[in-house]
């Protein structure tokens, strides 16, 4: 048979350029408390539709409706919101520090505060996290010491990590933080492993990894899904589906095609894909995951839909590529403004409260800088220069202690 | 004629090959409508076309892995991988099918493919925006590594490199993208414009892979090296005002092994430069190709002046950093040796 | 929230290992006829369910019925049979040359050969074929001369490839037949990269990959589909899953969990599930695939259900790990006897026929072999040494030459 | 005592860390129930346990992946790679991965992890099943890289990488599992059976990493080599009579480069055996560090005999496995040189 018409390279293009008017049509959205809860051992097969759904539980008044509904507490859900209040205090000041010269390099999660900051509370301490350079929410939320966190950005003398990773690519076992890899995708699967090696040894730890939607490109992508449906590992898997891949929008990742949740069809995996600009959402579908896991029922892949406001890093500039008032369309607004006025409607906060809770932030934070900033900014202090020679290897080899020598430390 | 930085210079190569050969096009992670993180792909897609210069997936493999297919159907993608350290996802799709297919095949198929991809240090970019991984590509054979020191080699080099019928592994060395730093941190940076090697002509012209440039000639001491090293190695040769014969490689395969062995049996004395690690970096095949060809005329033990055998450390940049007084120390020790 | 149950590691096993009774009761099975036919514009988001029907046209009296009815002529199909026959003998007189000592290696395909042989009725000869080792059948219907094969089969003097290849590792530009690598996957997202050549190059020309259900867990699996679905390329890729990958069962891919179809879902790529065993249902899919490709619809996943009766390879021992007799019970049967039985249904065939066939097969397998054992077998005759060092590069470097003296060629 | 053969050796090694340590498992390509395509894991499935030995999809770099996660938990798996020639898939995990984790977390992370893999050629298995990839790896900081010659090294060498504390790759040279194979490929096989080297002691000892063992003493030439290349090295020496101390290796990472300056600057001469091709292989870095540090007592230009810069080639298997001729001649120009 010949063709019917000559053929052509299709490339996929954004809705919308710098200068267009942003457009989220594409978007596949539902209101609150429509999409089902299924039991948490429910057949995969039986759940599909999950991938297309989207679970929510703020509606448009902040009002929580619906069987996905977590019911937290004031308390929790107080914590939650001044969290991601520090978390984006944080991001702000480290962003100055940049500009100020203080740090060659940050990464903010503007925007996307709620899904580190409400998977903190449904994991437990012991329980390992595989995440990308946007999840500080996690250390935040688990009340890693910000100025230790600032340590490591300004490579400080006091860097837990030695000088030796760029900016915010913290590491904290004692906080369940596995180390940031600069290279995309590599600790999806190593978390499945870690999973695996906790379910071989019959304890009660589970795993959780994140991966962000341009990233979902990667071989690593498709060697964790296989791993942790074959091998039933008690792992969570998260895809942060902030539309943006530093300047390629997410239909570079094929997610004009279809959605990142539904990948998790191909191998058996349950799947739920939440609004993760919702508070409650993103903590009521990481508890079903959570349960499913430590219930030895294995793996759950979650796709969170939210926006990645910022810029890629401190590197980029994104007005080049997409219009500069996107953020402002995009259909699941800002998570803290949700969170605030859903406690506001039910009594728990107030505008006060919410003002307080910012100038706290800020103190906090000016507080950590101070500590930071005494021991210095990058440059002024840093760790001893021994340590570029540690820590290869467990003991060093000759080679090491010869070019140590050479480097006369 | 234009001065141009090395990242103008290879947009350029890629503007002239583009707009001469229908067959050539371009793509990677960001490298469509944004024109690169470094900027090289710059305009190409507004000119040439959404399906000539386009943004691929995140997945360094499938990128190569698609380019080979295109070369094996007849055209000549030039690809990016947007930082060498990120080049190993597509390490299996280089080593065991673009460098053997011609081979296997019987020479039935060929992969006419570049891939470009920003290597090496001084940018305080850490261990995955810093390394120098051009030696587990010199070991594969079928497989041509280039890496250009300035702005008219780069145009010159990856011209010959989209027009080779044989995969060729482009690396540009980021640090000296924007002018010719020469290892002096300390001192203000030098921009490329008004340097004689940044006059680059208008149209195409092309280097011959496997010619080496004498940067600098002298008589007491070879020195080997390419990309940024090449300028450390020239201040180290002022510093020390040691007469060091500077030799920019330009490409490790194929290599210009006639005028390593001319210059080492001319000077005796042999210092190599590199940024990547010591331990079977490509300075140890290049002293071993001098020891063995030039042993009779060797008044000194061939020094090598690299990485150490750690991850690279965001720190410890200028500690790590092969500069010119570590190059210079080599310099006098082969000169006393 | 604590564990209600201590994990454990779950490791898949077959359902029957060496003398069990063998068990096919997972194969998700459909009558002949049963599954629609989409149109070839369908929205692959309406089709899903193709990932988990089985299209058949063959029922089991070997009649054609329902919509995938292709409706080939008498000749076409003959030549399908015969074609099957044939492979099938030069495969057994093969794989005796091994144990004669004639080549060091041989990998049949037998029980699989529907497949290549109707696909290489559906793709014009100009369309590229990125296969694996058992898609001989390609060459076979192509033509491909017999003698040739088994010259690089026995890497002697007329060996195509100049012995540089293991045996059956073909390459054929002439017979749109890409060379084969030794490397699982590899070829699938380069089959992807080709056609979007063909696309980019406006050309008509389409591309087609095979892959087997183990190496479906290789990352280039995921490249490939995520490249097709993304570009939108004109390419057919097949999987096909013949439930061993040596003495890994399916399950260990991931097929008690889903079917590898079903893996197209998560790329929104269009997805039929096929009886593999089944000429006539093969040929139809292909050709349903095939129309898409060419009217610049993009690509289409294809996973054939069949089953690897034969040994791995020449080196493998199939009776170690799993039942000597679960070739009788895999219920697609051979296709070869369907085939058949169908011809003889519909008059177009007979015993007498089938047997002359077989002895036209043999006689033609012997032709061949001995024109090229004429030219020698495995160690009596080979390429010039001097090919050991040409076509590294189009023009060898002095390393090359320098190297080529040493050994004096 | 019981005369093993290589095979054996190793799986006793695995069954005696699996029965002392229960961390230690072991996972990979058809290694779990069928105890992998050569039998090294074999019986370890049905003596230890399903979830201690099992079957992995085909995925290089998902089992790496995996077994680094294990690692980081605590554990220590062993994972198989069916051949050397498919350990590019996982070229990133571990490059950027493994070799990199407990420097870029300061210590806090750690993998532990062993990564088998039969390598080598020999065994007429064409390009995908003959490779020799040890120099991509000795070439990355981070990593070791072990390589035993005989049965009692083999299960002593693999119980220490096993019970290193970082990432071990322990290349299997497949050729000489069955026995001593000296590259006389022309003459009956010898099995490992009596062969003294194969008096592998039950239960547990470890040979440290980094210890090299001198095969043969002697002091007209030292001969550096490893894996299959050991016994071509000694039947080189055999056969042209020249008084060669023979050195193998052991392990590439950590070097045991008291051993290698002791013997030459005892000898002045040196000769480097591998399979792998030469451009940037091991022999390389073996040559460099030599002349660094022998340079005054080397009265010879050191010789390399490997592999060509072509990949591995089917029918002429026994044209490019360095055998005892090629060894020989290099042998008697050394001793003119
Ligand atoms: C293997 C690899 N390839 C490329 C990069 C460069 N890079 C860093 S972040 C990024 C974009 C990632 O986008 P996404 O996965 O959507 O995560 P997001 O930044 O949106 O959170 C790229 C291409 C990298 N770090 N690693
Ligand atoms: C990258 C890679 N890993 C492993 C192998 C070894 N190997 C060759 S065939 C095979 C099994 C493949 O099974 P499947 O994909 O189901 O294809 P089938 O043999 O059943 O047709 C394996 C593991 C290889 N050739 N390449
Ligand atoms: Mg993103
Ligand atoms: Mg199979």
């Amino acid at each position: 048979m010949k063709n019917t018409v000559p053929l052509s390279l299709r490339v996929p293009e954004p809705p919308a350029r710098p200068g267009d008017k942003p457009d989220f049509s594409h978007l596949i959205l539902q209101a609150a408390g429509e999409t089902p809860r299924p039991e948490i051992n429910v057949d995969p097969h039986d759940s599909r539709d999950m991938a297309f759904a989207l679970v929510r539980v703020l509606d448009d008044e902040g009002k929580a409706i619906g069987p996905w509904n977590p019911r937290l507490d004031a308390e929790t859900l107080r914590k939650g919101l001044t969290d991601m209040i520090l978390v984006r205090t944080f991001d702000e000041r480290m962003h100055r520090a940049h500009r100020q010269g203080k740090t060659s390099f940050y990464m903010k999660c503007t925007g996307e505060e709620a899904i580190a900051c409400a998977q903190a509370q449904v994991l437990n301490r012991d329980d390992m996290c595989f995440p990308t350079y946007r999840q500080q929410g996690l250390l935040v939320s688990r009340g890693y010491p910000l100025a230790t966190m600032m340590n490591q950005i300004y490579s400080n003398a006091k860097d837990p990590i030695k000088g030796r990773q760029l900016p915010i690519m913290y590491s904290s076992k004692e906080f369940g933080f596995f180390t940031i890899s600069g290279n995309l995708g590599t600790q999806y699967p190593q978390a499945v492993g870690w999973a695996m090696a906790s379910a071989y040894k019959g304890g009660d730890k589970i795993a959780a990894a994140w991966i962000g939607d341009g990233a979902t490109a990667e071989g690593d992508f498709h060697n964790a899904l296989t791993f942790a449906a074959v091998y039933r590992a008690p792992v969570i898997l998260n895809i942060v589906n902030n539309h943006w891949a530093i300047s390629s929008f997410h239909g570079i990742a094929g997610g004009m095609e279809t959605t990142f949740a539904s990948k998790a069809i191909g191998y058996g995996l349950p799947v739920l894909r939440v609004d993760g600009n919702d508070f409650l959402a993103v903590h009521a579908a990481t508890q079903w995951a959570a349960d499913r896991a430590r219930s030895n029922l294995g793996a759950t892949v979650i796709e969170f839909i939210t926006y990645r406001i910022a810029q890629h890093s401190t590197s980029d500039d994104p007005s080049r590529y997409r219009p500069a008032d996107e953020a402002d369309h995009f259909p699941l607004g800002d998570p803290i403004q949700r969170l605030k006025q859903h406690l506001i409607g039910i009594g728990e906060w107030s505008d006060e409260q919410q003002a307080e809770a910012e100038k706290a932030a800020v103190e906090q934070v000016r507080e950590a800088g101070k500590e930071s900033e005494a021991i210095g900014t990058i440059g002024q202090s840093r760790p001893s220069v021994k340590e570029m020679f540690e820590e290869v290897f467990a003991t060093p080899d000759w080679r090491l202690q010869e070019q140590r020598g050479e480097v006369g430390v | 004629m234009a001065s141009l930085n090395m990242i103008q210079a290879l947009n350029q190569a890629l503007d002239v090959k583009m707009t001469q050969d229908p067959n050539v096009l371009s793509f990677g992670e960001d490298a469509g409508y944004f024109g690169g993180v470094f900027r090289v792909t710059d305009q190409l897609q507004a000119k040439h076309g959404l399906t000539r210069s386009f943004d691929a997936p995140i997945s360094e493999c499938g990128i190569v892995a698609a380019a080979i297919g295109m070369g094996v159907y007849g055209i000549r993608p030039v690809v990016e991988i947007q930082f060498a350290d990120y080049i190993y996802p597509a390490y299996d799709q280089i080593v065991s099918e673009a460098a053997k297919i011609r081979y296997r095949s019987g020479g039935e198929f060929s992969v006419p493919i570049t891939i470009r991809s920003p290597y090496g240090g001084g940018i305080f970019g850490g261990q995955t925006h810093s390394q120098s991984p051009e030696s587990l590509f010199t070991h594969i054979a079928g497989i041509k590594t280039v890496i250009p020191s300035n702005p008219y080699d780069a145009k010159g080099l990856l011209i010959s490199a989209i027009e080779d019928n044989d995969p060729v592994v482009f690396f540009e060395p980021k640090r000296i993208y924007n002018g010719p730093f020469d290892g002096h941190h300390d001192r203000p940076v030098k921009p490329w414009a008004g340097h004689e090697l940044a006059e680059v002509p208008e149209g195409h012209y092309a280097i011959p892979l496997g010619k080496a440039r004498t940067m600098r000639e002298g008589n007491d001491v070879t020195v080997l090296c390419y990309g940024t090293m090449v300028w450390v190695s020239l201040a180290a040769a002022e510093d020390t005002g040691i007469d060091a014969e500077v030799i920019d490689l330009r490409s490790l395969v194929p290599l210009d092994i006639e005028a390593i062995e001319a210059s080492v049996k001319k000077t005796g004395r042999c210092v190599i430069v590199h940024e990547a690690p010591r331990t079977s970096g490509y300075g140890a095949e290049l002293s071993a190709l001098v020891q063995e060809r030039c042993f009779y005329q060797l008044e000194a033990p061939i020094q090598r002046v690299t990485g150490w055998d750690t991850p690279y450390p965001h720190a410890f940049e200028w500690e790590y950093f092969p500069g010119p007084k570590r190059v210079g120390d080599a310099l006098k020790r082969v000169m006393e040796g």
